[in-house]
Order: structure tokens, then C-alpha cells, then sequence
């Protein structure tokens, strides 16, 4: 993937971190070293007022409200969709819908577009390299359906197995499921090359983006994929938060999934009739505070430019690879710098990750420990666990350098 | 100054006697037999039903009918859109805009009841074009 | 359905409305009187600030995290969920499953229990005056199996009709799904003794307690029911959250519903091992700030005392009831103060509800208007729509005067 | 001080040499060829993953063998384990709480990593019983 950053001023992470009350905190007079975005995005403080702010002067249901505050919540719940929109250069706000989480928007397409259009003799394909979360609405859908499951391998140093990927394409299978950034390799996929490959043998593309829209400009008519899922708790946002953004006919062709409140025109005791794109599949009351402040997310990143954002990410990966790689007997997973996301996996001799989370913790850095929901990708490098680093735009290299310290007092520790 | 205050510094009462006699004696409220135009829809959010009928001869509006229930502003205005387009052509009706309608109506709304001022028009435009057109506030 | 109400001292709704910050504003001089509280619930400063508190100093993902501020997360998250176990009584805090919202959780019984449990010679049974959360997903269901859908309908007073709950026993459904309390008509259904009738039977009862739990003692061991759902933004709590509370070995025998980080013990790329109760249906990253607030509604609320709630709020609605039932061309719903929930609903002479809730909101007084997601409902009484008043423990009787005073308002408007 | 050094006050330093000692030399680490207990299960918080196998004699452990891979805190808990239980009888084996492990394990933990020191208890106590035993800290 070649990138073109048109936006040189360089991002001042010092100044970001003052915008995160949570990175104000010291504890035994060390600052908190947070390399666990991954996981979940640390919230600068408009976040948390927006949140606030709703709470305690316009808290009230929207969409069906007459009074006011309702109109008011409304109001600001469907603006956040239109920046939601934006952001990710969807057609159409009604492409934007609102789930639980990437997890559910995942789900959702495997439960209503896939029970719809998935069938016994197909073939389903993803990789190796997924979040639990793309694969098991998968093995649950081939299941429903007798689908055949297929996989595309990746390589020693963590790229999609080309051979593989043409091997899928013969199957001419219905589905692709594809992370545009790896969590545990921070592969970046060429999505927009894999999204034109396989629409040429038919195939609907779903790409998980949990870990590419908070890190790196993502334009979705670009990618041309058919659904893009992605997570407000990872991007600065709420938990409890996800977006499904779809192919507006294939939303609309699509029976609903949960049935309820919003999602309806009109009910009968026997039958319904199903509301518009978005709300068919917004059943219930939404997570009306975290949309809100989602938006409040998004007009900071679009305000910090996602091209300086990428560059800043791009850089302090490429140093902490580079520093990382000094540490004795470090191993280094995933591509080279260029090619690599905001993530870096590591094992550090025969400690064991649980174990060196814990030590690092002591020294009041955040890293996160285990198969990462990724159990496949473990198994494939014949390991049990990584230890993981992730960055954001609050991190710097003394972030890097902390977590290079405390690795080798893990190291004197367990008397490496 | 609360934020709602700060928000809604536009909200007017708007129940003028003129609204209230659309609601209460509407004109062209009805059915037309074997119309050549018709369709039907409602607001989701707040249940206001509209159907539409139009008789068309040579290209003008020769009749036109609307019927459902809901709010005094959606049934208002309905009414209203019927006046504004009877004895016009069709052509000239497509091009009716959303602020076309709202200057009819001749009152300031908050969003929501937005909704329910263009909900005759929305109906109107389906019928004519025989396929649910979107919502216009759609960015 | 009697009640014994065992905590005598009265509820003092002054001293509770000071604990809501959106309470203490004033549009033109006049206080907020909320009556939408069937709609969403207002928090009190002590939810919004937990939310605020975690995400100032310890936000972090759950469950799989080694370094503090993860544990912590952990910690208060399912402390949270034995918070809600015992607010409700339940055996367990692995039955107290957290969702999206109650829709979530009644969507999740028709998915994973209903697929696996229900075929076409079964029938379903569900009640006229269901909240449309309560009915969409039974359709869908019975869409998915070909199971017939057999209706309870009500009295002109409010009540479930009799005769059709003596027909629905003959045909031994497989599933009845009943609210406990009605969000439009207020009726308080007998829950302890239709769960009893129907369990003699043979029937699997699901129970929408979207409107019970937040206003008066719910113990779900003593209803007994299979499954209850409920919503924690309407109980003080934050948006985006909702509780199945299902029979321990019924969720156990369930497959899951969503699949996803958490939810597994093990991914293999062809297959899957499911995680433990209650996680095993909670699939992503949970809603944390959410559960955290929750948790914090739930100690407001049983501090309050469940009993004082309910005693407030009966005497409250006996009292609107009342004083209602004095303006001209008012007709009232539902049956009469003793069997009636918090929720009170009325038409006002040919002023369509969507009218005057935009009446009484230009002094400031906040009600429903509209079919309240029971289009059924609202066909049996053969309305269009409603004007609905919903109390809390905020309200007093001067929120009703200000309510029936805005509603003589109206009628002067509407030159009655 | 902040939220965090308030909750945590009674973190430690817990790597021990001793227990650097049982992960790195564990006893009894192997598995039994048909042993007439045994038992594997896996923390799935954070994949440890614990066998324990068993040999019993007149109700006493005769052998007692675990493997499995994970963190130091759980691998040296579960050699500990199989030290405490060789030579006991089960009946007595079966009363071992999870007081007694951690006291055993001597060092202050947090929630998380107690699953970890427990898992191979849990694990043991499913052998014998011959389904999985819940959580201890289930309230
Ligand atoms: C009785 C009842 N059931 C279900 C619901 C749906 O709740 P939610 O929108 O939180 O899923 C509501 C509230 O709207 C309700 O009153
Ligand atoms: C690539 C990827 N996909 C999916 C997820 C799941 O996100 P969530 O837990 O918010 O559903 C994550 C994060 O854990 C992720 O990194």
C-alpha cells in the first residue's frame, strides 16, 4: 500500500496529551505510559464533556419526542451520524448504522445479508490473521447455512499468503472477510487491490476496520467494499458504540435483524412493516449518549487530519521496531514498519506475556498480554501469547523508551 | 442561559387560528375513485398518515385529494399543498420545493415537526414519480 | 395483585430531584417538569459522575487486561452485575447477561433459545398490549420457524383478557411473552400467576420488565419467569445497556448468539469452544462506562428503598389520575390506580397528542405523544396515537398541576 | 493519589525467586499414561492453559502429574499444587480451598492473576469430581 500524506505539519503529541484528563494521572510519580489502544482508545477531555453535558441539560429519547430536550438529542444523534458519514467518505448518512459494537456489526451481516444470501454450496472465506470477532459470525453462519469455511494463511513475516489469496479467488466464493489492519501483526491489507480482485469473481466483501478508521484516512467508496465495520471505544469514542456502514442496496435488499422499537413503520399483531435505512436496523433505544459522543470524537481526529495522525503512527512504530529490536532475545512479529499499523506484538524469551504485562505494569506501562482474540494467529506461529504494544496519537518516543526500561528489568527479574 | 434556551431561541407558538381551520374544515379532503396519481405513506416517528390522489388531464392537475390523520401541521399542510397545486401542471408541480412549502405554511418549525409540515409533499412527489422518494433534510 | 409495601416512611421527591442536575434548570423562569420518564429515565449527578470517573482515570478494556487500571475496570464491571443480580433477586449473577438494550435482550431469546427451541407446529403467544420491543421479535421468529402467533388481547379497561389467556392455556404454547407493566396503559400484569398457569402447561415465559424493574420490587425468583429482559436507561442508568436475566440451565443449553471476542474459550479457524456463563453472551467489548453507571443506579435505587418508589409513585398517579380525569374532553386509559404503573395515558378532545405534547412543552412540561411502540395497542382502542404522563421518584404533585394546567392551556389554544 | 494507587495499595513485587524457581524447574510436570483422574482446562481470560493427571491408590494420591503452559503464576501454583496433594488422601484433597493455595503460593495477588493461581485447583477438583467445578469466587 503506497500512502501519500498531503498534510506535513507534523502532529504535536504533547499537546494531544493534554487533552486526556486520564494521562494527567501519575502514580509513584511515573507518568501512565498507556500502549494499550488497541484494546480500547484512551478519551480526551470533549469526549467526556459531550457525555456530560447530555447527561445532565438534554438527556431524553429521540426520534419519537416533541418537547425540546428530545428534539435536541435527536438533533445531535443524527448530526453525529452525517459526521460518522464524513468521516469515513460514506455516499449516504443512511449508510451509517448504529450497533453495539464492531462485534455486533459483524454479526449483523452475517445474520441478516448472510441467512439471506449465504447457502450450502458456497464458500465463505477469511483469514488467518482475523479477530475472533470475523470469524466466529463466520463458523456461527456456515453452521446456519452448510457454507464451506475457507482460509487465507499468512506469511513468517505476516502478510496475507498470496497463493492463498488466488486460490480463494478461483473458489469464487460469496463472502470475504478480511481486517483491513491486523490487531496482533499490524499488517495493514491492501483492501482497495483485495476488494477489486474478489468483486471480479463476485464475491461481497466485508472488511473489519476496527483497527485502520482510528489510525489512518479511510475513504470506504475508495475500498469499494460492501460492508465496513468499525468500534467508537478504539477511536477516541464511547464504549458500548459500533458502526456498520453498508452498500445502500445491499441494506436495503437485506431483511432486518432485531426486531423492535425505531426499526418499525408499521406492527400488526401478525405482521410488520420495516422502517427506512438507517433505523431498520437500529432496534431499540440506541446508545444515544455514545452517539453523541462519537461525533465529539471524530471532529477531533477530522481536526487533527487522519494523514498527521497516520505519519506521527507511522513514525513512533518505526522507532519503537527499531528499539525493540535491540532488547535481547525480543521477537518481533508482523511486516516491516512501512507496511505496519499502530500494534507491535513481541515475546521476550521465555517469559511468559501474562507475566511481563504484569512487571511492566509496576513501571506504569500499559501493555496488553495474551492471544488478543486472535487464537488462530497463534496457533499459526506456535505460540500461546504475544505481548503487545499499540500507539496512538498521545504516545511519543518516551512512551517508547519507557517500555524499552521496563523490558529489561522484566529481563533482570527473571534473571535473563 | 440553559442549551436549550440557546437552541430553540426561534420557537414561536404557531397554532394561528389559520392552521387550526386547515386542521378543522380541511379543503380537498377525500378520496378519488380510480385516480391517476395516488400513494400513501407515514411518518414513522410520529405515525402521521397521508394519502394522496390526483385526477390529471393533459399534463395539469385537474383534482386533488388527500386523506389520514395525524397532527394539525401535518394535516394542515396537506391541505394547503392540495390548494397550491389544483388546475397546475405536473411538471411545474415536481418542482414544488420544501421551502416552497414551509413559506405556505407561513410558521417557523423545530425538526421534528418539520417532519410533519412535508410529509404531504413527500407523499405528493411519491405518487407523482409512482416510488417513495427520500426524505429531502438527507444531507 | 396486592402488594405489601413494608418501608412506611414516604419518598421525598424534593430532596431526590436535587440529585438531577437536568432538574434544576429553568427555561423562562420555569422549572423542567419531565414526565417522560416511561421514555428514558433523568440520572442522577452520581451515575454521570461514575461515568465520568472511569473514564478520567481508569478507563481500559475488561476481562483480559494484567495492568491496574484494566483490573480495576474488570473489577467494577461484573460488581456491577452483582449489583443488578441482587437488585433483582436473581440466583446468580451468571443469569444477569448484559445487552444493548431490553430489545436486545428479548431479540436475543427469539435468535439463540427461540431457533433452537421452537419449530412450526408450535405456537407463541403475546399480549395486545406489548411494547413493539416484545412483538417484532416473536414475528421474526415465528417468520424463521413457521410457529403460529396467537394474540392475548385486553379489556376495554386495561386488563389482559380472561378468556383469551384460558384459550391461550388450552393450546400449550411453546413461548408466552408478556410485559409486566404496560408502558401505555399502566396495567401492572399478575407476572407470579400467569408464569404459574403457563409453566403448568408447559410454556416458556419471557417477561418485558422494561417497565416494572425501574418502579417497583422485582423478584425475578418469585415471578419464576424463564427469561426477564429490562433497560437500564430507563432504571437512572446510561443509554445503550440492557439486562437478560435468563433460568440458569435454559442459557447454558442455549447456543450463542453473537459471536466474538469474549464470548469463546477457543478459536480454531474451523471451529469453536464457547465461553462460560455469563460471558459466553456477551460477545465484543461490553458497554464498561455503562455496566459501571448501571451499577450505580441500582445501589440509588435500593437506597431509595423499591418499596418507597413504588408507594411514590402510586400515590402520585392516583393523584394525576384524579386530577386528570377534571378536564373537560379528557378521556384516560388504562385501569384504574391500583393495578396501574407509572405511566399514564389520555386523549384530549380532537387535539392530536403530537399537538398538544408541543403545547405542553412551551411550558416546559415534557410528555409522550404518540403510538408509544403499541400500534396494536393503539388499534384495539382504535386511536392514532396517545398523550402519555410517566412519573419517577423526581415527580410530586406539582408536576401534575403544572401538567393539567398546561393541558387547560391547550384547550384555549385549540379554542375549546 | 490518584483512583489507581488507592485500589491498589497492596500491590507487591511478587516474582519470587521461588516462584521463578517452579516455573522454570517445575515438579512433577508430565502427564500419566491412563491415569485414573484427570482433567484440562484453560483460563480463558488469558489462555493458561492447566492438565492435571492423577493416580490413586486405596483413596490416597499415589501420583499426580500436571502440564499445560501459561503464566509463572499459574505453572508454579499447579507444581506447588502436586506437591501438596501427592500422598493424601482425596478425601482430604477434595477440602483444599482456595485460601489454602494462595497461602501456599505466599504472595498478595490481584483478582486477575488469582484465576491464575487457582486455575490448576479448578482443574484438579474437576478431575476428581469429573465435571468442571465453577469458579470459587462466584458470589
Ligand atoms: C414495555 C417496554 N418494553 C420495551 C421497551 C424498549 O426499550 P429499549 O428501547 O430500551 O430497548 C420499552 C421502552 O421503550 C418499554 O416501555
Ligand atoms: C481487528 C479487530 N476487530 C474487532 C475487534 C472487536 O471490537 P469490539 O470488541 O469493539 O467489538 C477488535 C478489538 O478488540 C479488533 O482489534
Amino acid at each position: 500500500m503506497t500512502e501519500t500524506i498531503t498534510d506535513t505539519r507534523a502532529l504535536d503529541a504533547q499537546a494531544v496529551r493534554r487533552d486526556f484528563p486520564i494521562l494527567q494521572q501519575e502514580t509513584n510519580g511515573k507518568r501512565l505510559v498507556y500502549l494499550d489502544s488497541g484494546a480500547t482508545s484512551q478519551k480526551p477531555s470533549a469526549v467526556i464533556e459531550a457525555l456530560d453535558e447530555y447527561y445532565r441539560t438534554y438527556n431524553a429519547n429521540v426520534h419519537r419526542g416533541v418537547y425540546r430536550i428530545s428534539e435536541l438529542a435527536s438533533e445531535r444523534y443524527e448530526k453525529s451520524r452525517v459526521k460518522v458519514q464524513r468521516f469515513v467518505n460514506a455516499r449516504s448518512s443512511r449508510e451509517i448504522i448504529f450497533t453495539a459494537n464492531v462485534t455486533a456489526s459483524l454479526n449483523m451481516v452475517a445474520y441478516t445479508w448472510g441467512r439471506a444470501n449465504v447457502s450450502r454450496d458456497d464458500v465463505i472465506v477469511f483469514t488467518e490473521m482475523e479477530h475472533h470477532s470475523n470469524i466466529v459470525p463466520w463458523q456461527i453462519l456456515s453452521g446456519m447455512t452448510g457454507a464451506r469455511l475457507e482460509f487465507i494463511h499468512v506469511t513468517d513475516d505476516g502478510y496475507l499468503n498470496e497463493e492463498d489469496v488466488e486460490r480463494a479467488l478461483e473458489l469464487r466464493p460469496k463472502l470475504l472477510a478480511v481486517t483491513a489492519v491486523s490487531n496482533v501483526l499490524g499488517t495493514i491489507n491492501p483492501i482497495k487491490e483485495l476488494v477489486a480482485r474478489f468483486h471480479e469473481v463476485g464475491t461481497t466483501v466485508v472488511v473489519d476496520a476496527a483497527q485502520a478508521v482510528p489510525h489512518m484516512p479511510v475513504d470506504v467508496r475508495e475500498w469499494d467494499a460492501d460492508f465496513v465495520g468499525f468500534t467508537a471505544h478504539k477511536m477516541l469514542g464511547p464504549t458500548g458504540l459500533g458502526v456498520l456502514c453498508g452498500r445502500r442496496e445491499l441494506l436495503e435488499a437485506m431483511p432486518p435483524f432485531m426486531g423492535g422499537g425505531d426499526m418499525i413503520r408499521e406492527v400488526h399483531l401478525d405482521r410488520t412493516r420495516y422502517n427506512e435505512l438507517p433505523w431498520k436496523f437500529e432496534a431499540g433505544t440506541p446508545n444515544i449518549a455514545g452517539v453523541i459522543g462519537l461525533g465529539v470524537a471524530v471532529d477531533y481526529l477530522s481536526e487533527l487530519g487522519m494523514d498527521r495522525v497516520r505519519a506521527h503512527e507511522r513514525e513512533l512504530v518505526a522507532y519503537a521496531m527499531e528499539q525493540l529490536a535491540e532488547v535481547p532475545d525480543l521477537r518481533l512479529f508482523g511486516p516491516p514498519p512501512k507496511d505496519h499499523g499502530a500494534a507491535v506484538s513481541f515475546t521476550l524469551a521465555d517469559i511468559h506475556p501474562h507475566d511481563l504485562a504484569h512487571i511492566l505494569d509496576q513501571e506504569n506501562v500499559c501493555v496488553r498480554a495474551g492471544h488478543h482474540c486472535a487464537q488462530p494467529l497463534m496457533e499459526r506461529y506456535d505460540i500461546a501469547a504475544t505481548t503487545r504494544a499499540s500507539f496512538y496519537i498521545y504516545n511519543d518516543r518516551d512512551d517508547v523508551d519507557a517500555l524499552v526500561e521496563a523490558l529489561h528489568k522484566a529481563r533482570k527479574i527473571f534473571m535473563l | 442561559m440553559g442549551i436549550i434556551a440557546r437552541e430553540y431561541r426561534h420557537m414561536d407558538d404557531f397554532y394561528r387560528e389559520y392552521i387550526l381551520d386547515y386542521y378543522r374544515n380541511p379543503r380537498n379532503r377525500g378520496v378519488i375513485e380510480a385516480p391517476d396519481y395516488t400513494y400513501e405513506d407515514s411518518n414513522p416517528l410520529c405515525g402521521d398518515e397521508i394519502r394522496m390522489d390526483l385526477r390529471v388531464r393533459d399534463g395539469v392537475v385537474e383534482e386533488v385529494k388527500f386523506s389520514g390523520r395525524g397532527c394539525a401541521i401535518s394535516q394542515a399542510s396537506a391541505s394547503m399543498l392540495t390548494e397550491m397545486v389544483e388546475g397546475r401542471p405536473l411538471e411545474e408541480v415536481k418542482q414544488i420545493s420544501k421551502e416552497d412549502m414551509l413559506e405556505t405554511l407561513g410558521i417557523t418549525l423545530t425538526p421534528v415537526r418539520v417532519k410533519c409540515a412535508l410529509l404531504g409533499l413527500k407523499v405528493l412527489k411519491s405518487s407523482i414519480y409512482g416510488l417513495p422518494v427520500p426524505d429531502e433534510d438527507e444531507p
